[in-house]
C-alpha cells in the first residue's frame, strides 16, 4: 500500500504522522504542496500545523494549494482515502471535501489536552470502526468548534457523516462537559466518502509512555479502509 | 490602468452564531457598557488592485472573496468602497 | 546627533573619539548607540559573569555563541539559551512574548541545531492589569510556539506587586543537533559572501533594545505609549519558513556562520560576526531588501524586524545553499563580503556611509570592573525570622490556592505542549522528560528562580535556583550536562541594585561551581524598575540533564494506598523564610542560605540510594513551593485516587509542613521496598525521616502533637485549582 | 431611545507589519490574482447600541473601541456607519 503525507509550508505535524505511519509498517510517501500529483498513493494524509500561517481562516491558504487539485481530483474518481488531522481537517472543510467549518474555540484559546472522542457512526468505507468504540486522544488547536447551520447538523447526523464526538471518560457523549472546544453536537470528526477529517491527534498517541496507543489503533483501523 | 484601493467586508451569516462576539459582548457589559445589546465580530480586507475603471477593481475583489477571502459556508461579504489611489499608466 | 539621543554618556562618546581617533558621523554615532547600550554590550554585568564557571566535560561551546553547547551522546549535541523579553511584554504583551520566543528560537537556530523544547519563566503583580498582562503573555508564547511547532514543555510563573509594571518573560529553548552541523560564531572566511533571509526590513522596533531595554519605566501612560513605535510583530509563519530554511542551508554544509538579527538588528548580528571571526565585512545597503519605502541607512542597520537571518556563504556553495533556501520559498539576499581588515564599510546608493572597526564597535566598549563593595548594606540588613502561625485547615487551603502554588493547567493548556512526541512528562511535572528519537538517552529539563527566595538575599536564592534545578534533574536518574541563566535586575546605576546583581550571580557561581555543573550561556535583563522601584532581583537558572531511561521515567505519583512515605534529608531546623507561606502571611522573612557544599555530596547519595530501588518501587518529588505539604499533595490526591497520612514529630509543624529549604525529598516506597531504602540511605550517608504512608481515602490526615487535621481531596482541589487573587 | 447598528473598522497601523495579509497576498498571486498588489487583513465590529441619536450612538461606539476592541499599540479604528434600526421606545 502507498500512503502519503502531504507537508505544506507551515505544516508541523507531518513528521510525527510519518514516524507513527512508520510504527505501523507503511513507508510512507512525502509530498509537498507545491507537487501536482500524489506519487500514485492511494492514500494520503493531511497532517496537523499552521499550514500557511492560517491567518485568513484555518486551512483557507493551504486548501487553494496545487496538491489540493490532486487530492481533489482523485477523490471525485473515488482512487483515494483521505485522513485529515487537526489543520488537515480544516482544510478539507475549507475545500469543500468535508461539510462545515471549524471556527474559534468557545473561549477563542488554543487548547491542549487529552480528551475523549466516541465513534458516533461507523464509516462505510472503514469498516474497522463500531459505533460506540471510543480512544484517548489529545486535541491541540485554536479552531476547532465546528460549525454549520441547526438543519445542516441534523442532516449530518442523520446521513452519518458524523464519525467521531467527543466524550467524558465513560463513553458518554455530553455536550457541554465533555466538549472541549464547544464544536456543535460535539462534533470531534466527519467521514463522507473516502473522506475522513478530525480535530484530535492520533499520531501523537502511539506508545504508553506519551499517554496513550489509541492513536496507533485509531490509524491502523484507517489504514484497513476499503 | 491605475490603482484602486477595495475594501471587502466579510460577515458571519446571520443563522450561524458568534461566540466570540458574544464574549466579547459579554465583557463590555462588565466594563458598564450597558447600551451596547450585542456583538458581531467580521473581518476587513483592504486590497489594492490594478484596474481599468472601479467596475473593474470591485469585481477583481469581489472575485477574491468569492474564491478565497470569504468562507461561504459561514460568511457572506460586500465590497464596501473602491477609491482610485494612483494615478494612470 | 548629540550622544545622548543614542543613549550614550558623555564619557563613552570621549572614548569612542580615542579609540577611533576622529568623529563619528551621526550614522556611526547611531550604530554607536546600540551597540554600547547596556543590553548589546554586558558593560555592567561582564565582570561579575566572569565569575561563573564554564567548564565541564560536556561543554562544546560556552559562552559567546548564540547558545551555549553540550555533548548528549555520541554525535548528537543540545544547543540551549535563556533569553528575556521583559520590557517589550510590558508594552505589547502578546507581541513582546511571542517576539522573545522567536528570538530565542532563531539563536538555537543559529547554532545549528533544530528547537526540540521551550520552557517559560514568567513573574507578574498580583493587581488586575498585571492578569490582563499574564494572558496576553501566555497567548503570545502560545501562539508562536504552537505555531512553529516547538513545544513548551515546562515552564514557572511566580506573583509579587514587585513586578506589577516590570513583569518578566524569560524563555529558554533547546535545540538537538548533529555534531557536523555545529556553526561557529568565528567561522566567516575571506571572500565568503553575507547574505540576508526572510522578512523584508521595515521600520519596526529602531532601537528597541538599546532604548527600551537598556532604561527605566516610568508610570505615565505616555511614557509607554513613546516607546510604542519600538514594538515588534512576531510571525511564526515566516518563523517557520526562516527556521526550516536555515536549517536546510546548514545541512547543504555550505554555510560557514550563522547569527540571527535580533537586538540592534544588522548592526549588531555584522559586527558580532565580523569581531568573532576575527575579519571585516563590507556591506551594500542597496541589497536589503525593504518592506517600506525611503528608509534611511540608519533605520535599515538598527531595524528590529523579526524572522531575519544572516547566513556567510562562500560562492563555491551557493548554488547549493540558494537551493535549500528557495525550496522553503524564501529568497537569498546578497547584502555584502567578508573582507580582511577589521573594518564594518556600509555603503548605500553607492556611498561609503559609515566605516567603523568591529573591534571598536564590538569589543571597545569600557566595561565596568567588578565592584565588591557596592550594596553590603543590603546583604546585611537583618530580615526577621517568619513566626510559625496554629495549624489549620484554613492555613493549609490558604497555600495551596496561593497563586504562587496553584494548579497551572490554566496556562499550559495553551501551549502545545506534545507536538514533536517526545514529552514523556510535560508541564504537569516538576521536570521536562523527554524521550529522543535520535539517541538513547533523553533529556531532562529544568527551570526555576522564585523571586521569593532572593527577594532579602539575592545570594540565596541565585544559589537556590542552582540548587533547586540541579536536584529536579538529579530525581530523574539523571546527569546535569550544562545550565543556562536569566539574570533580571532593576537598574545597575544604583548601587543596591548593583549588589543584588552582583550577589545574584555570585550565588549561581557558587552553586555552579559546588555541583560542577557549567554555565554555558545566558542573559542579563537590568532596568527592570519603575519609578525608582526594582523587581526582586530574579536569576532564572535552566538546567539541561542527560536521561538514561527516558521511556521509563522515575515515577513522580503513588497510584496505591499502603506505600510508606519518607522524607529524605530533612532540614534540620527547618525554615520559613521566603516560603509560599511566609508571602501569602505578608512577612516574607529571608530565605536560609542553602549549604552548597553539603548540598553537593548529598544529591549523588540520594540518587544513588533511589537507583538502589526497585524501579516500580518508589515515586519521588523534591520539595518546593509550599512545601512539603504540596509535595505530598501532587504525590498523591491532586492527581491520583489515593490520599496520605503523616505523623509529624516536629515541635513546629507548620515549618516541616511548609519550608522550602532546597535539597529536601519526599519518596514513596513500595511496603517491600523500606527495609532496602533504609539500608542504602544509611550506607550513602543520607538522613531521612518516617512521615506515614498512603491511604484508600483520597484524604490528607495530619497529626503532629496533639493535633489533628483533615482535608478532603475536593476541598484540595477546589483550592489548587480555583483561582482568586489577593 | 431608539436602536443603532453602528460599525467599527479596525486597522493595524501603517507601519505595522502584517503579516498575515502577506500570507493572503501570496497566496492570491498564486491563484493568480496579479493584479492584487497589496492585501492588509483588519477587524469589522458590529454593535447594537440603544442611543438617544446618532451622535450618541457613536460616541459610545467609539469609547468601547478605544476600550477594549482595538489595540492602541498596533491599531487604529474608525467608526465608519451607523444607522438607526429599532423603532423609539
Ligand atoms: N547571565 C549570563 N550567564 C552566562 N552567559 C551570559 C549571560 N548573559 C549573557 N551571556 C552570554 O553573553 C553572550 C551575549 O548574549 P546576548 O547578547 O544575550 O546574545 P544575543 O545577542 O543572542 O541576545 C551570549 O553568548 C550569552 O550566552
Ligand atoms: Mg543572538
Amino acid at each position: 500500500m502507498k500512503a502519503a503525507v502531504v507537508t505544506f509550508p507551515g505544516s508541523n505535524c507531518d513528521e510525527d504522522t510519518v514516524i507513527a505511519l512508520e510504527r505501523l509498517g507503511v513507508e510512507p510517501v512525502r509530498r509537498w504542496y507545491k507537487d501536482t500529483d500524489l506519487g500514485g498513493a492511494e492514500w494520503v494524509i493531511l497532517p496537523g500545523g499552521f499550514s500557511y500561517g492560517d491567518y485568513l481562516r484555518s486551512g483557507a491558504l493551504a486548501a487553494r494549494a496545487p496538491i489540493m487539485d490532486a487530492v481533489e481530483q482523485l477523490v471525485a474518481r473515488d482512487q483515494l482515502h483521505v485522513l485529515g488531522i487537526c489543520n488537515g481537517f480544516q482544510i478539507l472543510c475549507e475545500r469543500g471535501l468535508l461539510p462545515g467549518a471549524l471556527r474559534a474555540n468557545r473561549d477563542g484559546k488554543f487548547r491542549c489536552t487529552w480528551e475523549g472522542v466516541r465513534v458516533a457512526s461507523a464509516p462505510s468505507a472503514w469498516p474497522g470502526f463500531q459505533v460506540g468504540q471510543s480512544f484517548r486522544l489529545p486535541i491541540a488547536h485554536r479552531e476547532g468548534a465546528f460549525t454549520v447551520s441547526e438543519q445542516e447538523l441534523d442532516r449530518l447526523f442523520q446521513e452519518g457523516t458524523v464519525f467521531l464526538q467527543y466524550c467524558d471518560r465513560e463513553g458518554r457523549v455530553v455536550d457541554e462537559a465533555a466538549n472541549p472546544n464547544g464544536s456543535m453536537g460535539a462534533v470531534a470528526g466527519l467521514a463522507r466518502g473516502r473522506v475522513m477529517g478530525l480535530m484530535p491527534h492520533p499520531e501523537r498517541a502511539v506508545s504508553q509512555f506519551l499517554g496513550s496507543e489509541d492513536g496507533l489503533e485509531f490509524l491502523r483501523l484507517w489504514l484497513q479502509g476499503r | 490602468m491605475s490603482r484602486w484601493q477595495v475594501v471587502v467586508a466579510i460577515r458571519l451569516k446571520a443563522e450561524i452564531l458568534d461566540p466570540a462576539g458574544q464574549a466579547v459582548g459579554h465583557v463590555l457589559q462588565q466594563m458598564g457598557f450597558d447600551t451596547i445589546a450585542q456583538v458581531r465580530l467580521g473581518r476587513l480586507v483592504d486590497l489594492e488592485v490594478e484596474a481599468e475603471d472601479r467596475e473593474q477593481a470591485v469585481a477583481v475583489a469581489a472575485e477574491a472573496a468569492r474564491r478565497l477571502l470569504a468562507n461561504p459556508v459561514l460568511e457572506v461579504f460586500a465590497v464596501t468602497e473602491a477609491r482610485e489611489v494612483g494615478g494612470h499608466r | 546627533m548629540k550622544p545622548e539621543e543614542v543613549g550614550l554618556t558623555a564619557q563613552e562618546y570621549d572614548e569612542i573619539v580615542r579609540q577611533l581617533g576622529r568623529t563619528p558621523n551621526d550614522l556611526e554615532l547611531g550604530l554607536f548607540g546600540a551597540l554600547w547600550s547596556e543590553h548589546c554590550s554586558y558593560k555592567s554585568s561582564k565582570s561579575a559573569l566572569a565569575l561563573l564557571p564554564h567548564a565541564g566535560p560536556a561543554v562544546v561551546t560556552g559562552p559567546g555563541g548564540n547558545a551555549g553547547v553540550v555533548r548528549l551522546e555520541g554525535e548528537w549535541l543540545v544547543a540551549f539559551k535563556v533569553e528575556s523579553h521583559n520590557h517589550p511584554s510590558y508594552v505589547e504583551p502578546v507581541q513582546g512574548a511571542a517576539t522573545g520566543v522567536g528570538g530565542i528560537i532563531r539563536d538555537v537556530v543559529a547554532m545549528g541545531a533544530r528547537p526540540i523544547a521551550l520552557l517559560d519563566s514568567l513573574r507578574f503583580g498580583e493587581d488586575a492589569p498585571s492578569q490582563r498582562l499574564l494572558d496576553g503573555v501566555v497567548e503570545g508564547v502560545g501562539n508562536y510556539g504552537n505555531s512553529i511547532g516547538v513545544p513548551t514543555v515546562g515552564g514557572e510563573v511566580y506573583f509579587a506587586p514587585a513586578y506589577a509594571q516590570n513583569p518578566l518573560v524569560n524563555v529558554m529553548c533547546v535545540g538537538l543537533l548533529r555534531q557536523a552541523h555545529l556553526m561557529s560564531a568565528s567561522g566567516a572566511r575571506v571572500g565568503s559572501g553575507v547574505y540576508l533571509i526572510g522578512q523584508p526590513t521595515g521600520r519596526d522596533g529602531i532601537h528597541g533594545a538599546s532604548l527600551l531595554a537598556s532604561q527605566d519605566f516610568t508610570a505615565e501612560a505616555e511614557a509607554v505609549e513613546s516607546m510604542r513605535p519600538t514594538v515588534q510583530v512576531g510571525d511564526p509563519f515566516t518563523g517557520k519558513l526562516l527556521m526550516e530554511a536555515t536549517l536546510a542551508a546548514i545541512a547543504t554544509g555550505g554555510v560557514e556562520a550563522a547569527q540571527d538579527l535580533g537586538a540592534a538588528g544588522l548592526t549588531s548580528a555584522s559586527a558580532e560576526l565580523a569581531y568573532r571571526s576575527g575579519v571585516g565585512m563590507e556591506l551594500d545597503l542597496d541589497g536589503v531588501p525593504l518592506r517600506e519605502s525611503a528608509m534611511t541607512p540608519y533605520e535599515i542597520m538598527l531595524s528590529e524586524t523579526q524572522e531575519r537571518m544572516l547566513l556567510v556563504v562562500p560562492d563555491d556553495q551557493l548554488g547549493a545553499v540558494r537551493a535549500a533556501v528557495a525550496h522553503w520559498d524564501l529568497t537569498l539576499h546578497r547584502i555584502g563580503r567578508v573582507i580582511a581588515p577589521d573594518v564594518l564599510r556600509v555603503r548605500w546608493h553607492g556611498q561609503v556611509v559609515a566605516e567603523l572597526p568591529p573591534t571598536v564597535l564590538s569589543g571597545g566598549c569600557p566595561i565596568r570592573p567588578l565592584d565588591r563593595t557596592a550594596g553590603q548594606e543590603v546583604v546585611r540588613t537583618a530580615s526577621p525570622a517568619v513566626a510559625s502561625p496554629d495549624l489549620d485547615e484554613a492555613l493549609i487551603l490558604k497555600v495551596l490556592a496561593h497563586p504562587d502554588c496553584r494548579d497551572r493547567a490554566y496556562i499550559y493548556r495553551r501551549y502545545d505542549w506534545m507536538i514533536q512526541t517526545r514529552t514523556v512528562f510535560g508541564p504537569e511535572h516538576d521536570v521536562a522528560v523527554l524521550q529522543l528519537r535520535e539517541t538513547a538517552a533523553g533529556l531532562t529539563l529544568a527551570i526555576s528562580g522564585p523571586g521569593r527566595w532572593a527577594a532579602a538575599d539575592a545570594w540565596a536564592g541565585g544559589a537556590g535556583a542552582v540548587a533547586r534545578a540541579v536536584l529536579g534533574v538529579m530525581l530523574q536518574d539523571s546527569e546535569p550536562m550544562g545550565m543556562t541563566d536569566g539574570i533580571n535586575c532593576g537598574n545597575p546605576d544604583r548601587p543596591a541594585v548593583y549588589g543584588q546583581f552582583r550577589r545574584l550571580v555570585e550565588g549561581i557561581a557558587d552553586a555552579a561551581s559546588a555541583f560542577g555543573v557549567p554555565v554555558t550561556g545566558g542573559n542579563v535583563s537590568f532596568h527592570n524598575e519603575t519609578e525608582g522601584r526594582a523587581i526582586w532581583p530574579t536569576g532564572i537558572v535552566g538546567v539541561v540533564g542527560r536521561h538514561p531511561h527516558p521511556s521509563r521515567p522515575w515515577a513522580d505519583r503513588v497510584r496505591v494506598p499502603g506505600w510508606r512515605l519518607v522524607l529524605l534529608n530533612p532540614a534540620p531546623r527547618p525554615d520559613l523564610g521566603g516560603s509560599v507561606l511566609a508571602h501569602a502571611l505578608g512577612q516574607l522573612g529571608r530565605y536560609p542560605a542553602p549549604p552548597l557544599e553539603a548540598l553537593a555530596a548529598t544529591y549523588p547519595r540520594i540518587q544513588a540510594t533511589l537507583r538502589a530501588l526497585a524501579p516500580e518501587g518508589f515515586a519521588v518529588r523534591a520539595i518546593l513551593d509550599g512545601g512539603l505539604l504540596l509535595a505530598l499533595a501532587k504525590l498523591t490526591l491532586l492527581f491520583t485516587d489515593v490520599g496520605v497520612r503523616v505523623k509529624l514529630s516536629d515541635d513546629d509543624p507548620v515549618a516541616r509542613l511548609f519550608s522550602e529549604e532546597v535539597g529536601q525529598v519526599v519518596v514513596a516506597l513500595a511496603p517491600d521496598q523500606l527495609s532496602r531504602f533504609a539500608q542504602q540511605a544509611e550506607q550513602a550517608g543520607v538522613s531521612w525521616m518516617e512521615l506515614g504512608e498512603t491511604v484508600e481515602d483520597p484524604v490528607v490526615e495530619l497529626a503532629a502533637g496533639s493535633g489533628r487535621w483533615r482535608l478532603r481531596r475536593d476541598q484540595l482541589r477546589q483550592a489548587w485549582q480555583t483561582y482568586v487573587h489577593g
